[in-house]
């Protein structure tokens, strides 16, 4: 089952490989303006007045109130978020890769069985108020990444913040261990899942992770298509993984 | 249960109201409780309401005035040019109970003129002051102005 | 202009000014816990009041100026507290102008 | 009038950062470090309030976070020296 599952995926990123090679314009010949358009380029997270943007030669007509409009080009009010994962998504593929093996690097080196201890018992005042600000703070990771989309923000931070709550309760609490098993199989499943998106819209639209989603209207949560899909599986991958290398830091080996 | 309700709220304080984000805010507020179920400090029960205004009312105020004076005392003593200073540690006893009351307790410590809680064990609280005044009666000059209102409003 | 950005500059200046004093306390105080306490107290009363001036200034900020505030509130005294253990724990002499000390040891009996 | 607040600011953030520097103990440099990290967080919301963006507030919260899971790592690896 898992061959069969590894076989299909690799026959897809092979398939994706030769047909975009096909659609390359050779170096120098590509327009642009067809593909970075000047709505693009104008949505900001504020909903200034964009009448100052020139691209080209090109004026922006004046007056442009992007949010609230229905089926705009990509509907992320994020500029930055809709060009890392719908015009650059091999590249955000690339880091994923990275940490990927980054983080099965310390688990070859440093993974163990046992539990570190520290030299002195947790302070009654930092254990308690671990307690209360636990919770607040993984709800404050997955709120960066849910809303990657409209804020700054997306994946990676909202990963990084709740493996810093995972590196909190490790300080706090002498006897906490996380389940390995969970957070493994939480970030297998979520990698693979990133690439089943991409396979996705590879088969509807012609290019890996297109956006086989309606747009919506900017500005409101449920919009931009396949973008927060996409940064929910990135966020979940990042954080499990970073939790594990904390996991896997704070384990030594028997004897 | 309590962790959920906790996250709904700070959820919809950190967005802006509507109905896909009050689903969203549900699902993952679910999913945080079902995570945190071990390790979590929070704890409600049928008091809430009577708790929670009686913090407001009773308890804020206080703190806020002996901030304010606790930062006019460090005002004087930095801008003063001799450094007025008789600190030491010194060992309190407090009659709370409850692990989150005694936390509060420690941090009203900290905020007000001339103390710093250190360490908690048990009932005993150790704290450095930065003018020991007198060794005996030493609660009446630190703790006893939060520990009524602190037991009113946790225990 | 109108009044709560008045009154809202007003308290910015304030958490300036202890802002200010913080630094001051921290490079003016003798020992570690001398400077904890100038330092945590001039800087959470300095939070406190320039978020809320900015909250005051901005209706539409307020909300999550509450937030930072109640946060802050909560993290400072806790990270000085376990700051001052650790120094005591780990060996940093107290000034000589200490008077007493019933920690000693840890609070080991 | 917003230049006085900055003023203000810059001088206690120096103030302690020369603290940093010269702290004859490790403790003393995280204490500096502390304070200053509390000072950064209230210069990004006066900065949200000049610049007009919600959005920097966000960043003021993760920088609070960040800055106590610093000192919280830096105490407990101090204190677990003997």
């Amino acid at each position: 089952m898992r061959r069969l599952y590894a076989i299909l995926v690799g026959a897809g990123l092979v398939y994706m490989l030769f047909a975009f090679l096909g659609t390359i314009s050779p170096y120098g010949n590509v327009n642009l303006s067809d593909r970075v358009s000047a709505h693009f380029l104008a949505k900001d997270v504020n909903s200034v007045d964009a009448s100052k943007w020139v691209s080209g030669d090109k004026q922006i007509p004046s007056k442009m109130k992007v949010f609230g409009k229905k089926g705009f080009e990509d509907g992320s009010a994020n500029v930055v978020t809709s060009i890392v994962v719908n015009y650059r998504s091999f590249d955000t593929l690339g880091e994923v890769t990275v940490l990927f093996a980054s983080a099965v690097g310390v688990g070859l080196i440093l993974g163990g069985t046992r539990r570190m201890r520290y030299g002195r018992k947790p302070n009654f005042i930092l254990r308690v108020s671990t307690g209360i600000l636990l919770p607040l703070i993984i709800l404050f990771g997955v709120y960066i990444f849910v809303h990657g989309h409209l804020t700054p923000g997306g994946g990676f931070p909202g990963g990084t913040v709740i493996a810093a709550a995972v590196l909190l309760l490790y300080l706090s609490n002498e006897e906490f261990s996380l389940n390995m098993v969970v957070s493994k199989s939480l970030e297998g499943s979520m990698g693979s899942l990133y690439v089943i998106f991409g396979l996705i819209g590879l088969a509807v639209g012609g290019a890996f992770l297109f956006n086989f989603l309606p747009n919506g209207v900017v500005g409101s949560l449920f919009s931009a298509g396949v973008v927060p899909l996409v940064y929910m599986t990135i966020g979940l991958k990042v954080g499990s993984e970073l939790s594990g290398v904390v996991a896997e830091i704070h384990e030594e080996r028997e004897g | 249960m309590s962790v959920f309700i906790t996250s709904l709220v700070l959820w919809l304080l950190l967005t802006k109201f509507t109905y896909s984000e009050l689903l969203a805010g549900v699902i993952v507020s679910i999913l945080v409780a079902l995570t945190l179920r071990k390790y979590h400090g929070i704890k409600y029960d049928w008091k809430l309401l009577w708790r929670f205004i009686y913090y407001v009312f009773a308890y804020l105020p206080v703190f806020v005035v002996e901030m304010i004076k606790a930062n006019f005392d460090v005002a004087a003593r930095v801008l003063n040019p001799k450094l007025p200073l008789n600190p030491g540690f010194v060992e309190i006893k407090t009659d709370l109970k409850g692990e989150a009351s005694k936390l509060f307790l420690a941090n009203s410590i900290t905020l007000t003129p001339g103390t710093l809680s250190i360490d908690a064990k048990g009932e005993r609280l150790f704290i450095h002051w930065i003018d020991v005044k007198s060794m005996e009666n030493k609660e009446k000059y630190i703790s006893q102005r939060f520990e009524k209102l602190l037991k009113g409003v946790f225990e | 202009m109108s009044a709560n950005v008045i009154i809202g500059d007003i308290l910015i200046a304030i958490g300036a000014f202890f802002y200010f004093l913080g630094g001051l306390g921290i490079l003016r105080m003798p020992d570690v816990y001398n400077r904890l306490q100038a330092g945590t107290k001039a800087t959470t009363l300095g939070t406190f009041s320039t978020v809320i001036g900015v909250g005051i200034s901005k209706p539409e900020f307020l909300i999550k100026a509450l937030i930072i505030v109640a946060f802050v509130a909560m993290t400072n005294p806790v990270g000085s507290s376990v700051l001052a253990r650790a120094s005591y724990l780990s060996g940093v002499k107290p000034c000589d102008c200490t008077k007493v000390d019933e920690y000693k040891g840890g609070g080991e009996e | 009038m917003i230049a006085i607040f900055f003023v203000l600011i810059g001088i206690g953030v120096i103030l302690s950062f020369i603290r940093v520097i010269i702290g004859p103990t490790s403790s003393d440099r995280v204490a500096a470090l502390d304070t200053m990290n509390v000072m950064l967080t209230g210069l990004i919301v006066v900065l949200a309030y000049v610049f007009n963006r919600s959005i920097y507030l966000d960043i003021a919260l993760v920088y609070a976070l960040l800055s106590f899971l610093e000192t919280i790592v830096i105490s407990r690896y101090l204190e677990g020296r003997k």
